[in-house]
């Protein structure tokens, strides 16, 4: 089962009784699905709702989450990320991902979205029209790079950010995304990513980590208080990423129908059963319960279900939203200590580990009712294979090509600000503002 | 004259604004500080990681009175801000060599 | 009549059209509607609404509320009880609310959501996938007990806050929402409550003055400075819980038809004349319009035509909205400082004075021709009476069951902070943080 | 063309195949479209989204971008004039605009919303029902005058306020709305404004100017640091603006259907450019890319793609973008300097400056294939003359108008706060509030 | 030297600046503090709840000075904070015992 | 007794707490306040308009010491906050008539 027939599924619960209607209608051709207003209704709303992940979603989690003096550049990144990716998707993004091409990356036939008209569709989602499609797939283009920041907060150069977020975009964003959905083999290969848990947010989180160990520690770490200036703005952010998941997850069915419906369940589910694990753990372990710990867990357990939705029931929600609140807490907590690096706000140990237990798991708990591809579970063993084969792939080369990227423009441009900089903080030398 | 300031637990703050106008001073100065002494502070936990806060935030009041009125001052102030808990702040006293009203130029204890 | 037919009868209108469509279709059965695409987009769409309301919109709403060294252990009520909530309605709570039981209580059928499939649906949304149907009904329980937190604000201990959670929600919201809409008494007898007016907001608001008098008076109440820290904050959670509610009111037609729209105008019109009502009464009374006076007024508004949406048109709207406004201005400033209760963030004054005024004017303004049911205004009095009758035996039963859960929770765990703790403030005293 | 066939044709799309479906229903009769789930729940949505653009969107766009001791107040104007503009539309508002009239007003057949039922349909958007049309419409006139207050900021009295917008938005905004879509002379001399570049921007840019003028300028300005308080706001309030504007352009469609999905993709696309555009123009200029500069860009370009969207493609996107970015930077740095009004925050710099450029670039690059009309590049050079016609004509009539209401004010209960009122802020001096 | 600190309103703080800058001061050092005195505070509104803010938002400003600059810099500073009105604040003068340039080591005056 | 005020870069705090405890100091004040001096201010920008913030970040410590300690204190806040560049800040020294621990009653050196 490829890529495409396997997200082809997700609409066909709709296409059930959508095709009776049509049946009735006899002036369309049968085998054409046509535009579906409730399902365009829903996908625009997608759209806008994971946009509002990013900003302000994530630019106030990230923003609330540095000190003071940086606030300002870091709501700034997931900003300048916004417009950069918006072009980039437009221009080649789009047409390297989602249209005819190879098994490792799709052709240039959309270029500059050529052939997009009104009536167009995408085969993913033939039931809307082909802009909402590219608009839908441009926010989840956006978010990734934007993810990435986590770990360069507080001392990233900007001009530096932009190029890496440009070439990262085109080099790693594109192909990986082409692999799983895109009719690539990844996807071929039979891995299950729903939503992105492999695309997005291990892809996301193993860059962070590469860039987190090439940008070094930050000024003062481990010795000057580096904690939150203001954890209201991260549970506002955590929140607005939490309703905005919805229409990650539910969005991601392509289509208004019951594996939507299915879909925003078990995410709901899973990230109620994350922000608890990790507040229990917390509270066991450091005897207080932190309010960054309930929003960070629910973050954990929105990353873990972003794979399984669409293809877990809510057993197996509660189950993978445990195991990533309390895994991703020990990530953020011991493993960094141990590991020694500094990924300023858990890139990593959020992201690429939350995804990596939610992509496992949703070959253990996948529900052939739902997905149409049963798990462990339902005695299908080897889901879980080709979801580590997936895990994998994308680890290599998401760090790899990282990697090679950040040390290009660290040999030619440079990618740390000055220490004066550091020190007098970015909002003001880099973009010449603070906040009173 | 002389300038006494107080460095005092936050939430006495009204309590010792009214004694220190029961005994007739005219004004005062307040401000927000951070405190380090033989209280501990307490611990901030990020991400798994504790972080020592070592300050504790106090409030800083300065009162400018006649030398007649520092002794006064000073038990007023003691009085109103003792909780009898460790942490409870100081009073420190100092000469003032002079003191101007802006509005109206008046010097010495006239202006205060 | 009963409440399921009530509701039923909500989504008629959809079914008047739709069905048309369908009986062109003749390989459905009549008498079985199937899932619309158009009204599962609305309700995907207002369950992300609804629950926006909660996170980041209450928390937000309350947190700007209270002093600065209380916003972050504020704002983690919200985001904890989603959770917590979210748990305890996917195992007994929806079942207990929603299931085939008596007149008193659901039934265990639906435990753990079992028997739920893409393609089920539920009696009173029937063109929804039951998945979407529970998902939003879940965020009315979540959004009710969050609602208490306002009376228990800054002193409120934060295990006990979640045992009590747990326990109420399980004890008091499961039984009420079916009493009035799962096919229980209240909704056979005939009270209206289109969205939850007597279900959330008299509930949660009669359980907020019991919670504020066995916890007692804040220290300093009265005679320090209590006043909010940041009402920009405030504002912003109003406008938030405003956008919301549209979910909340319009969605709660179950469908995408011409009572959701209806129900949207007159919350739109209700709450801005609320808004209005407040802010001059208060003009006058204190010789300046508060920015808090006019947030509070216009989440008033909201509260009281909560019931009623559905059932009226804008010229009662208008009337409900500017009696909100004026009663609930009088509940938080007259009446509480007359009472001497510290009902903290007035969640008694706002919710359940406004939960009752609307409650009681839909009786007096219900239009047959919108939600098929008259009320005093077109002859039908003994509307008004019904609608009573469900105030006080809301306002009963919740008064008297909360007061024994916290009876039971103060002698053993305890329900308030120690004075130094509270002194220190709940951010750093509760979960070891604080904003700069 | 007059402005209902103009409108109309958007929704052609849908009914293409919707009609298609219909035919197959014999029960309906043919020339009268019926409700659409799909479109309802998509308009729906759009309200909730362009009302949240006011509260807290553009709330908190310009509440971050006041002093301090101003930002109470600030907020507190959006959210006034959102009630009272609600109280405005539903009594006499949207009969002027939106109800059979002359050419230059509609009539008063929908006063007090008179008419309106369950099933009723305006003949703009008739696959919804019109109770959602005129909330959808009320978000707009709502906003408008929300617009307009970035120009008095810091210095308005609130009494004032008020006056101005009850007025304003019975003299200037029905009227304007009336002219390009309610069936005036605008719409009818083949002015295209998909969303309201005329209407909403430019109408509220140069009435902030006129109310700059009118109102002199803050004390300090020039001399004292007049700079955003906290640019942090400002950055969530674009972000929510930009999310909100997908409602506002893709709404503008009417329905759910390819066209609203082109509307959002072209919005999209200038959004980015434009940010992009201010950035570059100020980074080069000013030697920093600031912050607010990028959230300015951004909303520059939503103002510019608004009258567009809907008619351009991606292409035509891209240019009007970067067009309205360095245009409006320009405009708000360079122009307001060397012409010497407090344009407070941009309002006109912004809004009416942004407008213009859309609605001329509108004419230029219309795809006939998209909206039905060609512009100067498909040939159809007399389009650019006929934006012309509709921008000179709205700049006008609001200068004039504007003038007019705020000498009236001026001259019997005054427009600006006292002195010391200002020094103070007006939080304190006007609400009796201050944030800690 | 003399340690010449003032609590002025807050509006005034680029007019006292310049005028120190003009007699030649070399430094100064500002904070935000909250002022009770002879100026009322104002009323602040909760939900219906009037509560007095007794303390108002002002400025300190603090310079340490030569000797021979002392008169000028209080006359400077006087005259630069007055508007006449009640709330105009408070010039206070100490004796300085030593002052040292951290960068340097320089003390006295030089270290200015 | 003494009282020493320093008014320090805000990334040295640490570093000046650790010296001041290392030489035996029992306690400290800090606040933060804004400094105007030799080192220039940067300038921000705000819609195109350039405008210069004159005042920095400071922060300013203040600590009570016993005569005979004050001229270690001196020393070690000195090289604690030195980085040897402009505006490091200053330190200034007084005489400080009394000292109260609030919470005892303690007068004196046995106060601080
Ligand atoms: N030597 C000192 N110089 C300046 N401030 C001091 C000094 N010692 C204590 N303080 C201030 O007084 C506060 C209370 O002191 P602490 O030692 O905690 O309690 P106590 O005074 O009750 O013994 C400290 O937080 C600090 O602000
Ligand atoms: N005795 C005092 N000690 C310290 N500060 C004072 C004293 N008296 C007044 N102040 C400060 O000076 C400010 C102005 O004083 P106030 O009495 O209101 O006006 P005026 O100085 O014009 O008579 C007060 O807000 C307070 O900060
Ligand atoms: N005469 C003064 N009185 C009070 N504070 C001063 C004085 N001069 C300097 N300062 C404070 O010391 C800080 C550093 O001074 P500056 O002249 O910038 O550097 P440096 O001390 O290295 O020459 C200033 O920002 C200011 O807070």
């Amino acid at each position: 089962m490829n890529g495409i027939t396997n997200r082809m599924s997700r609409v066909l619960p709709a296409l059930g009784w959508a095709g009776v209607l049509l049946a009735a209608a006899p002036a369309f051709a049968a085998d054409e699905p046509k535009l579906d207003s409730g399902d365009t209704a829903w996908m625009l709303t997608s759209t806008a709702l994971v946009l509002m992940m990013t900003i302000p979603g994530l630019a106030l989690f990230y923003g609330g989450m540095v000190r003071k003096k940086n606030v300002l550049a870091t709501v700034m990144q997931s900003l300048a990320i916004t417009a950069l990716v918006t072009l980039i998707w437009t221009v080649v993004g789009y047409s390297l991902a989602f249209t005819e091409g190879g098994s490792l990356l799709g052709g240039m036939g959309g270029f500059m979205l050529a052939g997009m008209t009104l009536s167009t569709t995408h085969s993913l989602a033939p039931t809307i029209p082909e802009s909402v499609f590219v608009c839908f797939q441009m926010t989840f283009a956006i978010i990734t790079p934007a993810l990435i920041v986590g770990s360069m907060a507080e001392r990233m150069k900007f001009s530096a950010l932009l190029w890496f977020t440009g070439l990262w975009s085109i080099l790693v964003y594109s192909p990986v995304a082409h692999w799983v959905w895109g009719g690539g083999f990844l996807g071929s290969a039979g891995v299950l990513d729903f939503a992105g848990g492999t695309v997005v947010h291990i892809n996301a989180g193993i860059a962070g980590l590469v860039a987190a160990l090439m940008l070094g520690k930050r000024i003062g770490y481990r010795k000057e208080n580096l904690s939150p200036h203001n954890v209201t703005y991260t549970v506002v952010g955590a929140a607005l990423l939490w309703v905005g998941w919805f229409g990650f997850n539910a969005g991601s069915a392509g289509a208004a129908n019951g594996r939507a419906g299915m879909a925003m369940a078990v995410t709901q589910i899973a990230t109620a059963a994350a922000l608890m694990g990790w507040m229990f753990a917390e509270w066991l372990v450091n005897k207080k319960p932190s309010v960054l710990g309930a929003a960070s867990g629910a973050v954990a357990g929105l990353v873990a279900i972003t794979p399984a939705s669409g293809y877990v029931g809510p057993g197996g929600a509660i189950i993978i939203g445990i195991a990533a609140g309390v895994v991703c807490f020990w990530a953020a907590s011991w493993l960094k200590r141990a590991a020694g690096y500094d990924d300023s706000l858990d890139a990593f140990g959020v992201h690429a580990v939350g995804g990596i237990v939610g992509a496992l798991l949703t070959g253990v708990f996948a529900v052939e009712a739902i997905g149409g591809t049963g798990g462990l579970l339902e005695g299908n063993a080897g889901q879980v294979m080709k979801q580590a084969y997936g895990v994998i792939v994308t680890l290599l080369y998401s760090g790899v090509a990282s990697w090679i990227i950040l040390f290009v423009l660290k040999a030619t441009i440079g990618i740390r600000v000055e220490e004066t900089q550091e020190r007098e903080g970015l909002d003001i030398s880099l973009h010449g503002e603070s906040v009173v | 004259m002389k300038y006494v300031m107080a460095v005092i637990k936050p939430f006495k703050l009204d309590e010792v604004r009214e004694a220190l106008i029961a005994i007739g001073a005219s004004g005062l100065t307040v401000s927000e500080v951070r405190g380090f002494g033989r209280q501990k502070g307490h611990t901030e936990i990020y991400r798994g990681a504790e972080y020592e806060v070592s300050f504790l935030p106090k409030i800083k009041v300065e009162v400018a009175v006649p030398d007649e009125l520092a002794e006064r001052t000073v038990e007023a102030i003691q009085k109103a801000a003792a909780t009898g808990q460790i942490g409870d702040g100081k009073i420190f006293v100092y000469e003032l060599s002079e003191a101007i009203r802006i509005r109206t130029g008046e010097t010495g204890s006239e202006a205060l």
